[in-house]
């Protein structure tokens, strides 16, 4: 049943068969017509459903962001692709100030199905206006959910239910992985969209990641394995909500906790994860929570500090390991 | 235009003008907070412009929205119960006086952010172009908001798809305090249409029967697929900007000037009366045209004079009831507020 | 020496001085000019300096903020007035991706002497889209500073000192704070913008806040203080960096955290502060640690349902109350 | 013009297009990385722009600035060694290809968000009028930048304000895939300068000799304090939009259409040339004009063909050395990256 194929491919997957499903639903975007999208996720469906329902834009971020709130506004609704989240600081107001805000400003009235895909995170050498992660810019903001697929099959299932749902949500990808590869079982039920997913199951710590950031904690738990220690690593999925019951259990065997995020570590996505889960398992921790997150710096063009400024397995494997010195002499 | 379709604008404008005073009143009571725009002196524009819309169109405004609310037939109580903050209100307390809405008479709300009505407004064209429905997206906003970048991108976007939006510029000169002349390097707003290629006219805002059937006339056009069309009106705002504004960055004598001569009420009264007065005898009424005319017409013993404050009495009755009506409503509680932000979450629970 | 006046008037008096003293400093803003500013801030400053360096603008806040990138590029001082910060969301781009990242990514070729001014918070009944608290949003960009000052006396300061700096700073004040009063003495010298500042000194347990809460925190303290839980409460003044030394001092004392803020729980100020601390003082907290703030919800226009949505005193007594519990049987 | 003039306009051609397809190899070796966005096909406008600014304009251009940077003065060795993340790039490794910056040569910035460019270009010449300086600012843009708010807003107080800024629209036709038809409403970005009162024109960005021409006009205009003034090149790039790109969305016989016959480096060596082809010369050279009108010079002996030769082998070198000087720079470290974040912090240090 399952077919292993790329990230961009689930998600153009699961673009076609809500398309096909349900006249309602529109694309969006910069170069999302005619050339198929930046990262090929809207390739074939231009052809397919015409360009009233696949919508080449000007560049106009703010306007077409805001288009998709108004569209939603009459039950259509809109998959608004930002090319990439950078561009997303220009659409913030449309977002935050008018998506969210509508259901509740209206007393009710006004359901927002809207979706904006975008890709964040520090991808190759781009330098530093297009290496934004705003992911916790998003998290505060009330009304709105925040998916984060790190996998194929995560990115078939949340963009499909994203798209469903009638609340506005962004579906957050991630540059790099776009053409990473996994298994997709079109078929199987989805788990609700904001479970946390636990990846590898270990008992001498726990790492709450998300996006990319799991692969290289994947990466990370196997080279600790050799080491001795062995970690739990949980795909958050969501960002909000956040799914703590599954990070508080882990933490219940565990007593360690590690926060592996892309972005960078002052009031990052991890604060919260860190807030959460001090106040939920201040009586459980053994060690204080660490967080390894990007460096305090925009990110540098020069690739060896682009790489040096983002967790790589090794810092990983450094910052477990030193969180569970202490774990023999218990 | 026959004398009803008068009546009632000049109904309508009475009704706006009294519903805007009182509220006023009750915001220095301190029954209604917050950020109050009120309308009077522009009146001419939203009765106009709403007048002649059709009943499936839609209507997306800004803050000052609160007479354009009731011209698409929300109940005045409605209006002023939301606000009081009520839940009765037609966002049910949560929005205020900057942002009524309702689903059913298709007013899309009221945007308290400059500039957002446009690309809300191309939204919502966006939807109904592709179902193609022969409806239109009536957009209302200010002079000041022509600046903001949402305009022209959302202009462009309109004009490159056709989308049925009529565009309608309030232009009462004043962004806040700052007259059109510091704000924009072209002061004919009508002109910023021509980057877009979108059909535009600019209108005496004072005077509601050219307000009506240019509005008409641009309806249509856009009915037919012709694509966005955009008026300008020109208009005052007799007040400050809002409740909380003294509004002294304005010469008295422009206020004045435009409050004695070109009192869109005063306008409509003159138009609506069957024994309309001469050239002669308007400059003879000098400055003070509105009671000038009013007591000239009481003088002559017209009927209509009469019928003028039937009508008066009538929207003064409306606003009564409206207000009592609002303190009546009971607030809205915390698990209202909670539903309304879920309405958007169909059965799902979350953790 | 010191004088009581309005956090307006402090305001005030800091640009007229900076003005005077230094010609490249110049003001822009909606209505700053003839109309002396929506809240009185630039009052006099119009007819004192002329149109050149106190600029009435057209409602454009992405492009009147990115003139201030631009003019400080040449070394002008430019204090941009950003009427109330939910209309910062239109001008993210302009502070995040060009004011802190220009210095970086030109090599540090281009200091960035821009000072942003707005007032952040919930108001009288503005409704959801006028109660933005975008600090978080501003928290997690390096290059950028945030003091808030919550008294006349730091207004005065703060803000003098942000001019004086080269660094690109948002100065976040509060429309509630504007016709507060207080003492300002303008000889004294200033201590680093950044510094947190003890308003209270308790033995039970340490509040840390900001801003407008502040007063909130102080009222509270006086209240807790009537039922024998005396209370430290730390005004932070500046929300990056954060001076977590003023606050670690104080918990070695106090062994117990609580954190008001006004903005929304989840993904707050407050989840950095909680987590910075709880990182910072794992083996000193007798408690878990924390966070009394806004709502998850938007913020209603309706007068009871907004006061019930921000902390209020009693909210604070309460949480405090309940984290001091355990005291006595300690 | 002098032929001197001319001959500097066509080295710089060459050395921009040699420059521009070394970059490109060198990507492909691996040596420079992220995106890469290449400027062949557009070098009249940069050097026709650039040849007719003064000394102390300042520039503001977008990602695809290589080649305005060069032409203010920036050494090709500083600019790939930038392209190469290398210290002794111009922005030392921190900005790369698209970030170019020099404070001293008043390059004042490549910027990778669309628009970006505008709001920037109109604070600099705020801050040159507010100190009443003879000196313009030069602001370089796409077509598609043009549907961003910010050239809304930006041209609107610049307008507003008489600033002196140059607004210059390379108009390559395309937004990244999207045709200009198909982004904007007005395909003429020079009409969209009515909307402001600006001074705008369309000019043949393939000609760099109108190009410069032009561009001294407008700026003599600014210098004497009229106002901003917008000018709008059409060229066309022969590359994709960046080197990720296959640029297959354009049909085939448009790029050869623009190459053969509009290569602006072609059209100035046959301006150069002082033997200038006929009409008929040129028609019978048929479509594939570069290399024919070369062979055919050739042909004829010209010594200026020499000329020609010896300036291409004299670009090859320049772009030989700063492919060595970038090879042999070294990386900039963590600690570099922190002392040019904290440029601006003075002496002050952080808890
Ligand atoms: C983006 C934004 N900036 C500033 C404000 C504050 N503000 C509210 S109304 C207004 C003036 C709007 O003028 P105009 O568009 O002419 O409308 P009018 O109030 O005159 O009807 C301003 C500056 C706002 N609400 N939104
Ligand atoms: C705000 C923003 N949106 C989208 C992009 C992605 N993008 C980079 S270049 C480009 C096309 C720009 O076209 P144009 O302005 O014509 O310039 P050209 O590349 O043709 O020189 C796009 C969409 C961006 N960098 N910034
Ligand atoms: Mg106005
Ligand atoms: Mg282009």
């Amino acid at each position: 049943m399952a077919e292993e194929m790329f990230y961009w491919q689930a998600l153009n997957r699961a673009l076609y068969q809500q398309m096909e499903a349900d006249d309602s639903v529109f694309l969006l975007g910069e170069d999302v017509g005619l050339y198929g999208g930046s990262y090929r996720v809207s390739e074939g469906l231009y052809a397919r459903f015409g360009e009233w329902r696949v919508r080449d834009t000007p560049i106009s971020e703010g306007s077409f962001t805001g288009l998709g709130v108004g569209a939603a506004l009459l039950g259509s609704r809109p998959v608004v692709e930002i090319m990439t989240i950078n561009f997303a600081l220009l659409a913030l107001d449309a977002i935050i100030n008018m998506a969210t805000k509508i259901p509740f400003m209206s007393g009710g009235q006004f359901p927002m199905p809207l979706v904006v895909r975008t890709p964040g995170g520090v991808a190759k050498q781009l330098a530093a206006q297009h290496s934004q992660r705003l992911e916790q810019t998003l998290m505060n903001v009330p009304g709105l959910r925040i998916a984060v697929p790190a996998t194929p099959q995560d990115a078939w299932w949340q963009l499909n239910q994203a798209i469903r749902s009638d609340e506005p949500i962004i579906v957050l990808e991630h540059e790099l992985l776009y053409f990473s590869k996994g298994e997709v079982d079109t078929q199987v039920e989805a788990p609700p969209m904001h479970r946390a997913r636990v990846h590898r199951q270990g008992a001498d710590l726990t790492i709450v990641t998300y996006s990319r950031m799991l692969q290289v904690s994947l990466q990370a738990a196997e080279q600790l394995s050799a080491q001795g220690i062995e970690a739990t690593v949980i795909d958050l999925r969501s960002l909000r909500p956040i799914d703590w019951d599954s990070c508080v259990q882990s933490i219940e065997q565990t007593h360690r906790l590690l926060v592996v995020e892309e972005d960078s570590s002052f009031a990052g996505a991890g604060a919260e994860i860190i807030a959460g889960l001090s106040e939920r398992c201040f009586y459980l921790l053994d060690e204080p929570p660490k967080r390894l997150a990007a460096r305090e710096l925009p990110i540098a063009y020069n690739g060896t500090l682009e790489a040096m400024s983002i967790p790589r397995p090794a810092d990983i494997v450094a910052a477990a390991t030193d969180l569970c010195q202490t774990k023999d002499a218990i | 235009m026959d004398r009803e379709t008068q009546l009632k604008l000049l109904k309508d404008m009475l009704l706006a003008r009294a519903f805007e005073e009182r509220a006023a009143e009750e915001y220095t009571k301190g029954n209604i907070a917050g950020f109050l725009h009120l309308y009077p002196g522009e009146e001419a524009v939203a009765v106009g412009v709403l007048n002649a819309a059709g009943p499936s169109d839609y209507v997306v405004s800004t803050y000052r929205e609160h007479v354009h609310a009731m011209l698409r037939g929300i109940s005045p109580d409605q209006v002023m119960a939301e606000l009081f903050g009520k839940k009765d209100g037609c966002s049910h307390g949560m929005g205020g006086s900057m942002h009524l809405f309702d689903r059913q008479k298709r007013f899309m709300g009221g945007y308290g952010i400059v500039g957002e009505t446009f690309p809300v407004a191309t939204g919502i064209a966006y939807s109904i172009a592709m179902k193609q429905q022969p409806e239109a997206v009536i957009c209302f906003f200010g002079d000041g908001a022509v600046n903001q970048g949402t305009f022209h991108e959302s202009l462009n976007m309109a004009a490159l798809w056709g989308l049925p939006v009529l565009f309608v510029c309030e232009n009462n000169h004043y962004q806040i305090g700052t007259e059109i002349h510091r704000h924009s390097a072209v002061a004919e707003v009508y002109k910023r249409a021509c980057g877009y290629r979108i059909p535009a006219r600019r209108i005496d805002g004072m005077n509601v029967l050219e307000v009506y059937e240019a509005t008409g006339q641009a309806l249509q056009q856009i009915y037919a697929g012709t694509g966005p069309q955009l008026l300008e009106f020109e208009t005052y705002r007799f007040r400050g900007h809002s409740m909380a504004d003294p509004g002294s960055y304005r010469p008295k004598v422009e206020v004045e000037a435009f409050k004695d001569q070109e009192d869109p009420v005063a306008i409509a009264i003159r138009e609506t009366l069957p024994c309309y007065p001469s050239a002669d005898e308007i400059s003879a009424a000098g400055p003070d045209v509105i009671n000038k005319l009013c007591s000239q017409m009481d003088n002559l013993g017209h009927l209509d004079n009469r019928q003028l404050e039937a009508l008066r009495s009538e929207v003064a009755q409306i606003v009564d009831d409206a207000v009592a009506f609002a303190l009546a409503s009971p607030e809205p509680t915390l698990e209202d507020a909670q539903a309304y932000l879920d309405c958007n979450r169909q059965q799902e629970v979350l953790i």
